[in-house]
């Protein structure tokens, strides 16, 4: 695996798309080291000094420029929203692709992608490499309204079937990921489940996965300071392969980790001694 | 003044410029209760390689760092603060984002002394820059037997014991706000430590930081490092530490002080340096080396870049 | 708590919200040598208005900002820090901006108090704001001196003692880091200031805050402001104050170590508050009350948005 | 006198000329209540604290908008380059007009204005107001260069007789103020001598019109943290007309003061205990 890259790079396209600003960003080198499941780190608005995380949504070539990242961002709060506002031509210090990426299957299973909100970002492009590798791709997207429901029509491009909640009911079955999960995993056959959203919903496919008999790979989003391993600041609470409860770094050795080995209960208040 | 000694050390491998932090000829060592001489009987020498040093906690595991080209250039590498057992750190959150600074709380975690010694020093000591393993505890035999196996390690340059732990009470640790704490650590430590420099990063608080140095320097620390964290409290009320650009003039002004009241010990500075201008006002005061901590977390490449600038 | 006290006090001009600050009557006042009882023979009480103050220093004259609209609905003015005899102030460059702060050094300029009271307090006590005299000198007879006169002058409402500039001593101003002295400081100002209650503002030192908010209560103080300058530097190494939105955290830990170790005291909270989403911090920490400096500074009209923002 | 305001303007036009950056701003109120020698308190880059002062160069009426600022800014530090790259649309904190304007005379007398560098701004308007009072306008204008010689083509609208000065003779008398306004005063016959530039530059000014008898009003720039009297950080050492040595603020009971009344040889350490 390639080293990430601390680099500026450069808004060449934003477009409101509902409650997203998808921007597209060069960035030499990071969108050439991309795999589902990483995120780059930004830097926003001069002085602060906290990154933001963003999930990549993709690498599409631009012309003149080579590989351009696809990056998705829901306005929450000032770092977001100065990045859903940047004018074309905005530099931007970003760091990636971060993180460990979705593990692939070696054999052709079927899998099942759960993504809920501006998360599902990452499990387009992993659909993509998932059927390279002649995997069977069931698609479940979530949100809690159509304005927050990413590429609704790109899903039926990607997969062999799609499942879509809202919690509105605005488009698709009205519901949660909880409340369908364990019907669209048992539907599709899934050997892996692949899952990005809030916690509770990675909480409720990783015990839905349990219960299935199907491994789960869930990406999980804790507050970051630095994105890249060196404050310690993002706690994730696991049972390690030696069966050893310990504390990881969501960035490091996150944010993709098995939906098993997660200590999900403890997520809430995560790095309490154990 | 101490910035480019002429007696001692090993040679570095990385060219001409390189600090190493002693106490100063200049000024009749005070031999004091604690006091040690080095192995050739002088002064004790600590090689900082180049006045750019990675603060402790803020370079992950070195490796990181690595990855992104952040330690190209630098003089030495400062551990996160290490404690004999493995640690999981605190709850979450741990940091919040203020004006100019992130407030910390994170709980020192950590792998543990031998875990550290068998998976990560090792590949560190390989590095170009020169480590200092940062130390803390939560009793002073607990530093002492730290430094003791320390001592043994190959390949360490230094050891840093951690003074200036803001929030210490909070997560265990040896509450050493009282200088004359402090200096009983600093004895244990510099007892176990054999012949590898102590240096002593004591609190930043600008009415008894030179008393905290003056206290650190009789119990045999080589040196000081001067502006951790200001004590702060987390957006819930939690006891943290204030890092970043925001406390900088703060640090600057606590390394005049201890400066004007001991001329001859070395001070390494630190607190929210980022620019070249900003280490250059910190080596102006009068310090030797300068540690770079929150400004890495910003940009991994910050110290890479402040050692090309000051080259 | 004593955010909305229902005894005592004169009525308000301006609507139902005011803040008091009283010795709380939850607690057992401790008489202590130095205490003393208020005209009614309770509490003694201080009337903000409300729990938007301008901070001592950053407000003028008060006709400033009155001409700019910043002054309205606010709860109380604090004046400069005023001396017995009038100071021409510090030598330029007085001010340096820092990261999200302002380092500074005026040497509290001023007219005199004969002046004062001659010239701006007269207009001053006409506002709407309640008026609040602070006041500091180079000895404890000279505070004395200055309570003495100002308990005669119609309509201030109280006095606060600035026992937290970090420059005193290159001033030529009395030197109360030590928390005896600010004590023996507030038992003078207390005695001569009859029954004009007198708030203490206390170093904003994390470690000695609450000793000194005891000590200074005790002595007779109606309650203590927290969170003013930190000791810093200048850029040319000057000693000098730290204030604005990079000293926020470290001041809401000290509103935090005085309300935890003295329940009963009121506290005013000050340091870097810019937005009402910062104030509400403070009063959540316990604070009666709030001060505004620095952000005047960089907007005339942030204390009247923030009153404006709280009612 | 009308109080300043402080509101929130917009840059409506941003022209580079030689080595400054012409700003039109429109901030409903400050225009109307400009006098010339006053000036505005601009907040730069989100956020640094300490604000930046600009002399109003004039009030130029913009269709649509009404009365707009015209700014000069020459790009020496970070707030100024800020400012002088700022898109049209910016909108900008501003205070002002601030401090005290040039006391215009009462009877129609001759005058000489000069000005150096950016600080020339000022002097436009003023001689426009000197002129309608039936006053003789002659002006000096210097400058490091020709770049950043302010507006030499309007000073021959606006002045009777115009010298120019340059440091390294690029256009104009290869000279500096101080070379040349001993001789320029005493052509003009002027009675009140205006002057904006460097201390240097005024203090030779003020020593030039003491000598001829003449009244002299200089418009000081220090370093301003607030520029609205609030913060005691713009020390200007002067004589107050009781004849006893004072500090002043210059931002507020300056920048415009009477050239004898100013301590200038302890400019340099203003504040010092006099
Ligand atoms: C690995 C990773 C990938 C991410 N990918 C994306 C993405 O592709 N698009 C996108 O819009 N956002 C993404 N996020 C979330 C985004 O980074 C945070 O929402 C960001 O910190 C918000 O910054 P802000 O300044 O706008 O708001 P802040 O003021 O920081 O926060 C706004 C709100 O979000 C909450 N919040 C802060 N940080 C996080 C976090 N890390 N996770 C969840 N909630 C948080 C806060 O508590 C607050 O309620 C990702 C987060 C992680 C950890
Ligand atoms: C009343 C007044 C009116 C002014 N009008 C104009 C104007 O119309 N156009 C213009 O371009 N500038 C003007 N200035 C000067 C301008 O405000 C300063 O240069 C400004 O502070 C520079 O900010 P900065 O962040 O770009 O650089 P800084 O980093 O603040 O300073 C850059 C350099 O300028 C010096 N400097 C800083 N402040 C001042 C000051 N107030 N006066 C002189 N030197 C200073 C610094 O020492 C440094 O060398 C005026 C100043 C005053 C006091
Ligand atoms: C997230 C974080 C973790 C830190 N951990 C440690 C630590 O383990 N040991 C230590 O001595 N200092 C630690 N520090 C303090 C830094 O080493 C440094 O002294 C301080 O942050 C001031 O410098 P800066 O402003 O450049 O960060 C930590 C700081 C931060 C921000
Ligand atoms: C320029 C300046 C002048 C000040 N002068 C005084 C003063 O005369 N007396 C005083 O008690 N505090 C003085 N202060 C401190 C403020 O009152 C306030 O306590 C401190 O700045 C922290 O609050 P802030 O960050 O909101 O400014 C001054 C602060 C500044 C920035
Ligand atoms: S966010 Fe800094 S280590 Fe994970
Ligand atoms: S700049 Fe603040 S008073 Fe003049």
């Amino acid at each position: 695996m390639k080293s990430p890259l601390h680099t500026t790079g450069e808004v060449l396209a934003s477009k409101r798309v509902g409650a997203f600003q998808h921007l597209t960003v060069v960035a030499p080198g990071v969108a050439e080291r991309f795999r589902p499941g990483t995120f780059v780190a930004v830097s926003v608005d001069g002085t602060r000094l906290a990154r933001r995380a963003l999930w990549v949504h993709g690498v599409k070539p631009v012309g003149g420029y080579g590989p351009a990242l696809q990056l998705v961002v829901e306005p929450v709060g000032p770092g977001t929203r100065w990045l859903a506002e940047r004018p074309v031509g905005t530099r931007l210090e970003l760091t990636g692709p971060l993180g460990r990426a979705f593990a692939l299957p070696k054999e052709p299973v079927a899998t099942l992608l759960v993504g809920e909100g501006y998360a599902a970002a990452p499990l387009y492009p992993l659909a993509e490499r998932l059927r390279e590798r002649g995997c069977a791709v069931s698609l479940l997207v979530a949100a809690p309204d159509e304005r927050r429901l990413l590429s609704a029509l790109e899903a039926r491009r990607v997969a062999r079937a799609v499942t879509v909640v809202t919690a509105d009911g605005s488009v698709g079955r009205r519901g949660s990921v909880a409340d369908v999960v364990a019907g669209v995993l048992a539907q599709s056959a899934a050997e892996v489940v692949y899952a990005a959203g809030p916690v509770p919903t990675l909480h409720a496919v990783a015990a839905a996965a349990e219960q299935a008999g199907a491994w789960s790979q869930t990406a999980v989003e804790q507050p970051l300071a630095c994105g890249t391993g060196l404050c310690h600041g993002c706690p994730l609470p696991v049972v390690g392969e030696d069966g050893v409860a310990r504390v990881v770094r969501a960035c490091t050795e996150g944010p993709v980790v098995r939906g098993d080995r997660v200590r999900w209960d403890e997520l809430a208040g995560a790095g309490e001694p154990s | 003044m101490p910035r480019l000694p002429a007696a001692g050390g090993r040679r570095g491998r990385r060219g001409p410029r390189r600090t190493r932090v002693h106490r100063g000829a200049g000024r009749a060592r005070r031999p004091g209760p604690l006091g040690r001489a080095g192995r050739g009987g002088g002064a004790v020498v600590i090689d900082l390689g180049n006045p750019v040093v990675v603060a402790a906690g803020c370079g992950g595991t070195g490796r990181e760092l690595a990855a992104l080209g952040g330690l190209e250039g630098i003089g030495a590498f400062t551990t996160r603060s290490l404690t004999l057992n493995a640690r999981s750190g605190g709850p979450a959150p741990r940091i919040a984002e203020t004006a100019s600074g992130l407030v910390h709380s994170t709980g020192l975690p950590g792998p543990g002394l031998e875990m550290f010694l068998a998976t990560e020093l090792p590949w560190l000591v390989q590095q170009p820059p020169r480590v200092v393993v940062s130390i803390t505890g939560a009793s002073v035999a607990e530093h002492a037997e730290v430094a003791r196996r320390l001592a043994r390690a190959p390949g360490v340059r230094g050891i840093e014991v951690n003074l200036a732990v803001p929030d210490a009470r909070a997560h265990g640790l040896l509450d050493v706000r009282e200088p004359f704490h402090a200096a009983n650590v600093v004895a244990a430590v510099v007892r176990e430590a054999q012949d590898l420099p102590v240096l002593a990063k004591v609190r930043a608080d600008v009415l008894r930081v030179a008393e905290s140095a003056r206290v650190v320097t009789d119990a045999g620390a080589a040196g000081v490092v001067v502006g951790g964290p200001q004590a702060a409290a987390l957006p819930d009320g939690r006891p943290a530490g204030l890092s970043g650009p925001a406390v900088r003039p703060l640090a600057l002004r606590c390394v005049t002080e201890v400066r004007a009241a001991l001329p001859g010990v070395p001070v390494v500075g630190g607190g929210g340096i980022t620019t070249a201008e900003d280490a250059r006002a910190f080596l102006d005061a009068g310090a030797v080396a300068v540690q770079v901590g929150t400004a890495l977390l910003h940009d991994p490449t910050a110290a890479a870049r402040l050692a090309a600038a000051l080259a």
